[in-house]
């Protein structure tokens, strides 16, 4: 894996935005950053030539039942370096900004998140479900999840909510 | 001026051409193509939340299940990702072992891309030349392993059984046989002027573009990048291997193809030097049976046959890990397909679905 | 006179029922519907050789072994296909235009079917012998454009269609190269009588005359049959089974018959066109020679059909309407200076 | 159906008839034409099986057809995810009769691996009838062959599987439930 971020390019990052938090303690430093500041902390990193993060290496999110935890990670191929951008979105109405106004390559992983997972992207082009049929209502990958009973009738496949389990 | 209508060709999820259950609805002015939309998801199984119900030995077998073709790899990326979450040291034989495995799987793999290319350009015979080599590599696995296809073979901690002295020495007369067999493919397809008309200049990826869909594996590199995650990362022993990446320069389906068979020459080379310096030892390490990695995460990445497979695994420190995401290689170049298949003509699409390579259980997941 | 030995078992025939008939028309009669029974025949039983042959040739292309277990070395493995087939359920779809549906494949088998008519099989064995042979024998073989279009047409489904159009296409602009090229040989023969273009060949086959047109010719056969590389019709990858996407059973396997008549066709054409038809060497009778001419051509196109990529629609037009039509104009001048240049060497 | 089924009850041991049906009979076991349909892992172990060292040709079962229209077999060859039943169903429903399905893989057989996902089917008999059950994940070609010859006698013979008629019938219902009705005359 890449070698240590400077220390210094990190706190000059928490100064230009105020949710932006820290952690150099990893093998790979996290920064924990607000939705308010997601779109314009990746459009630094990925522009700013210190920084040259021009891959987005992986998109995902946790559902760490209080609270889905978006996982944005970024890697730099001029200087073989990684970083981990985290943010925490509100379980209830998970609602994000979409990278691929930053990274255009993020436009599947983002409708799979939005399928599987349930977030909401702002400003994305083409919002649908991906993986799951148009009609399923429910989000596979919450801790809470309960799967639909499927039924076909008439050549067309319909989704029953699932059995209360009493 | 004369208009004429345009009109919308669902191919698939069930058509000869769509490598498995692809759908792409193609829209077509006469045999021109105005835009392609891939519509996927027929093979969605949920491995992502099935993992989540496993042990983390459990798991490994899913993972078989992605990109079916290439298993050992898929494998490998999981094993290695769990390893680093519990930090487990793997022997040096085991990791031999698991190089030449996937580098021979990586040649097979590569051998379904030829098979299923040719297939789609209407050349059967293509297919079943490219499948005849194939078996050669199945015995190999069937000696080593048991099993053909989904072999469950890298377990966490190395490999499940040592590699007998049998399947070194067939490994070897394949290597041997490398030359000879390409040089077939050259004679009968490489060399064909319909073949090369065809993939010459069709499905263009720039530099450019190919970064920006997020590509990976043998199609950015034909788009002119050298980026292989072996190299980079130099993960395993990689970083002990000599080996070149083959490069592309206009990002092509010639190009594609052409860099696919010049990683089979690579394989072999990588192959041959872990023969010549395969060392004694044990080949698993000590591997608690309950495996319990540490509260965290990690993610590893290793180059797949199709780009860059990685693991993202949240542990909660039981023996099931508390997340899984894999990144599809596949399933993110899919991106381009709309953009390769702009403007040309229908018997191009066919070309540009075989050689964007999708695995249908990789895209699904 | 003749000396064929299928014309001399004609003529024994013949005298041997003239005086129990008594009327030469009846006698006359009874031979013609015995000879459109023998060359019906011959395209079945050719069709029903044809799918096995095939079968084994790509096979044996394929490192493979081919149907061995129907029968003795699998020769029954056509006769079981065309039994599953004719006991398969005859499904018509909703929506497609059905007296048009209906009509395609059974006009699709006339054509090739009744060109047969025009092939000198031996010596004086040739069942319409007209003066205007070849000419007849172009027109009849154009007319299986239609009921391609027909079937893309009327079935309603979107591969269809662009199976047929593709076909009309591409068969129409081949007609041309094909034509221009045949041109040269009318040239030299000056006639267009099938027998008279074989009797021309008694010193020297037209394959060393006319080598151009004889690729040309070898192309323009291929894409007229649909036979790969140029199987667009039936390109698997791209359109499905094109035209005939939505028949099943039987009215497919008409379809089916109608392609490998056209393989042995173009064979025997090719063979008879360039190859000398049925002269040869006294050693073999020349109905032998004929066969094993045709064969041989029809073993060289699956040869090529199954090593071969499928071209794309555009270079195949590209190339007929750029590379083969004028190449075959020049040809046809070539041979039109060769002419003169021999008559005043004379 | 057979041809004995379709002759009043009188001719049904007649000995041409029975012939007859013998004859047919052959014929439909000795060309099982499959629809090449693959779904998932199992669809390249399929392809192995046509390919030069198993070669199913042998016993002319080589001709894959690629239209559901022309083809006599559908083998399901992995796993089946309730968002590609509709698809299939059609496809079964576009094969003409006589029709014969082969489920193979265990993910067609009761879920494979995946039976507690929230997106598979467990079971293909749930929605079509099925005629041969073929276990592995993925089965070996040789295993395909076996069954496909397991498929030759149970057409020659129908009476040898006698015992799953009952299992047939039942997905039979099931399937007229699934299938999209079309209505006569009616142009979609």
């Amino acid at each position: 894996m890449g070698s240590y971020l400077e220390i210094k390019y990190l706190e000059e990052l928490q100064q230009q935005y105020a949710s932006v938090e820290f952690d150099s303690e990893q093998p790979e430093p996290h920064i924990y950053v607000g939705t308010e500041d997601l779109l314009a902390l990746m459009k630094e990193l990925q522009e700013n030539p210190i920084w040259a993060f021009d891959r987005m290496a992986n998109i995902t999110s946790v559902d760490y039942k209080e609270y889905i935890e978006m996982v944005y990670m970024l890697y730099s191929r001029r200087f073989d370096k990684w970083v981990t951008v985290k943010c925490k979105l509100d379980r209830e109405k998970p609602v994000v900004e979409s990278m691929t106004q930053v990274w255009p390559g993020t436009e599947f992983e983002e409708r799979e998140i939005f399928d599987l997972m349930g977030v909401e992207f702002l400003h994305h082009p083409d919002l649908r479900r991906i993986l799951m049929p148009e009609d399923y209502t429910a989000y596979p990958l919450r801790k809470d999840f309960v799967p639909l009973q499927p039924k076909i009738e008439g050549g067309v496949l319909k989704w029953l909510q699932p059995k209360s389990l009493s | 001026m004369a208009t004429t209508e345009k009109f919308v060709l669902n191919m698939g999820p069930q058509h000869p051409s769509t490598h498995g259950v692809l759908q792409v609805q193609v829209e077509l002015d006469g045999e021109n193509i105005v835009g392609a939309k891939p519509v996927m998801g027929y093979l969605h199984r949920g491995i992502e939340k099935l993992m989540e119900s496993r042990t983390y030995q459990q798991c490994v077998p899913f993972t078989d299940r992605l990109d079916y073709v290439s298993s050992m790899n898929n494998n490998l990326g999981f094993c290695m990702a769990v390893e680093k979450l519990a930090g487990i040291e793997v022997p040096e034989r085991a990791q031999y072992i698991r190089t030449i495995c996937c580098e021979l799987n990586r040649i097979a793999s590569h051998h379904v891309f030829i098979g299923s290319l040719t297939n789609d350009l209407g050349s059967a015979t293509g297919m079943i030349y490219a499948f005849r080599d194939r078996e050669k590599i199945l015995d190999l696995f069937n000696i080593i392993c048991g099993a053909r296809m989904t072999c469950h073979y890298i377990r966490i901690g190395g490999v499940i059984a040592d590699a007998q002295d049998e399947f070194l020495q067939k490994t070897e007369e394949f290597i041997n046989y490398v030359p000879e067999m390409l040089d077939e493919y050259d004679r009968l397809f490489t060399g064909n002027e319909i073949f090369q008309k065809r993939m010459q200049g069709t499905s263009i990826i720039s530099k450019e573009d190919a970064l920006r869909f997020g590509m990976s594996g043998p199609n950015i590199r034909a788009s002119g990048w050298d980026y292989d995650i072996r190299k980079i990362d130099k993960y395993g022993i990689y970083g002990k291997l000599d080996f070149d990446i083959p490069v592309g320069k206009t990002g092509d389906n010639w190009d594609r193809y052409i860099i696919r068979l010049q990683e089979i020459v690579e394989s072999a080379k990588i192959i041959r030097q872990c023969l010549d310096n395969m060392p004694e030892g044990p080949f698993m390490a000590k591997v608690p049976k309950m495996l319990k990695p540490p509260k965290g995460d990690a993610y590893h990445r290793v180059e797949n046959t199709r780009g860059e497979l990685g693991f993202y695994i949240v542990s909660d420190g039981t023996n099931k890990p508390y997340r899984v995401h894999i990144r599809r290689p596949s399933f993110i170049n899919l991106q381009a397909l709309d953009h390769m298949c702009k403007g040309m003509v229908l018997a191009d699409a066919v070309t540009a679905f075989a050689t964007i390579d999708p695995l249908m259980g990789e895209v699904d997941c | 006179m003749h000396n064929g030995i299928l014309y001399l078992a004609g003529q024994s025939l013949k005298e041997l029922m003239l005086p129990i008939i008594g009327s030469e028309l009846i006698v006359n009669l009874i031979m013609t519907l015995i000879c459109i029974g023998i060359l019906f025949m011959l395209v079945a039983v050719s069709a029903l050789v044809f799918t096995l042959g095939e079968r084994k040739v790509c096979a044996w292309i394929q490192v493979r072994i081919g149907p061995n277990r129907v029968g003795p070395w699998g020769l029954l493995q056509s006769t079981a296909d065309m039994l599953k087939l004719l006991t398969k359920e005859d499904i018509i779809p909703h929506g497609v235009d059905r007296w048009m549906w209906v009509l395609s494949p059974i006009l699709i088998f006339i054509p090739a079917a009744m060109v047969y008519a025009l092939y000198p099989f031996d010596d004086g064995v040739i069942f319409a012998d007209v003066n205007i042979g070849l000419f007849l024998l172009i027109a009849i073989s154009s007319q299986s454009v239609l009921p391609f279009l027909m079937g893309g047409y009327a079935s309603n489904s979107k591969y269809a269609m662009l199976g047929g159009m593709r076909t009309v296409a591409q068969m129409l602009s081949y007609e041309v190269p094909m034509v221009i090229a045949l041109m040269g040989i009318v040239m030299i023969t000056g006639s267009l009588k099938m027998s008279a273009i074989v009797e021309a060949q008694s010193n020297i086959w037209f394959i060393f005359l006319q080598p151009i047109a004889f690729l040309i010719f070898m192309v323009t056969c291929l894409v007229e049959s649909n036979r790969p590389p140029f199987n667009m019709v039936e390109g698997e990858s791209e359109i499905i089974a094109g035209p005939f996407t939505e028949y099943t059973g039987m009215r497919w396997a008409l379809f089916f018959l109608a392609e490998f008549a056209n393989l042995l066709s173009i064979g025997i054409l090719t063979a008879t066109l360039f190859l000398g038809g049925w002269q040869g060497p006294d050693f073999l009778p020349g109905q032998l020679w004929f066969w094993i001419k045709a064969f041989l051509m029809v073993l060289i196109y699956q040869w090529i059909g199954w090593t071969f990529p499928r071209t794309r629609m555009d270079t195949i037009l590209s190339f007929g309407w750029k590379v083969l039509l004028p190449l075959a104009l020049v040809n046809l001048l070539l041979t039109g200076f060769g002419i003169y240049i021999f008559k005043w060497l004379l | 159906m057979e041809i004995v089924d379709l002759v009043p009850p009188e001719l049904k041991n007649n000995v041409i008839v029975t012939s007859v049906d013998a004859l047919f009979k052959w014929g439909r076991a000795n060309s099982i034409w499959p629809l090449s349909s693959g779904l998932a892992c199992c669809s390249i172990e399929m392809m192995c099986a046509a390919a030069s060292r198993f070669d199913l040709a042998r016993f002319g079962y080589e001709v894959f057809r690629s239209c559901p229209r022309q083809s006599d077999l559908l083998i399901v060859a992995g796993t089946l995810t309730w968002k590609m039943t509709p698809p299939l169903i059609r496809l079964y429903e576009e094969m003409p009769n006589p029709k014969y399905v082969i489920a193979m893989g265990n993910c067609n057989i009761g879920g494979g691996p995946f039976a507690d996902s929230y997106s598979v089917v467990t079971g293909l008999d749930q929605i079509m009838p099925v005629d041969v059950y073929l276990p592995g994940c993925p089965p070996r070609p040789e295993a395909l062959i076996d069954a496909m010859l397991k498929l030759k006698k149970r057409i020659q013979h129908p009476e040898t599987a006698a015992g799953s008629e009952e299992r047939m019938n039942m997905s039979r219902e099931n399937l007229e439930n699934m299938i999209r009705p079309i209505a006569p005359g009616k142009v979609e």
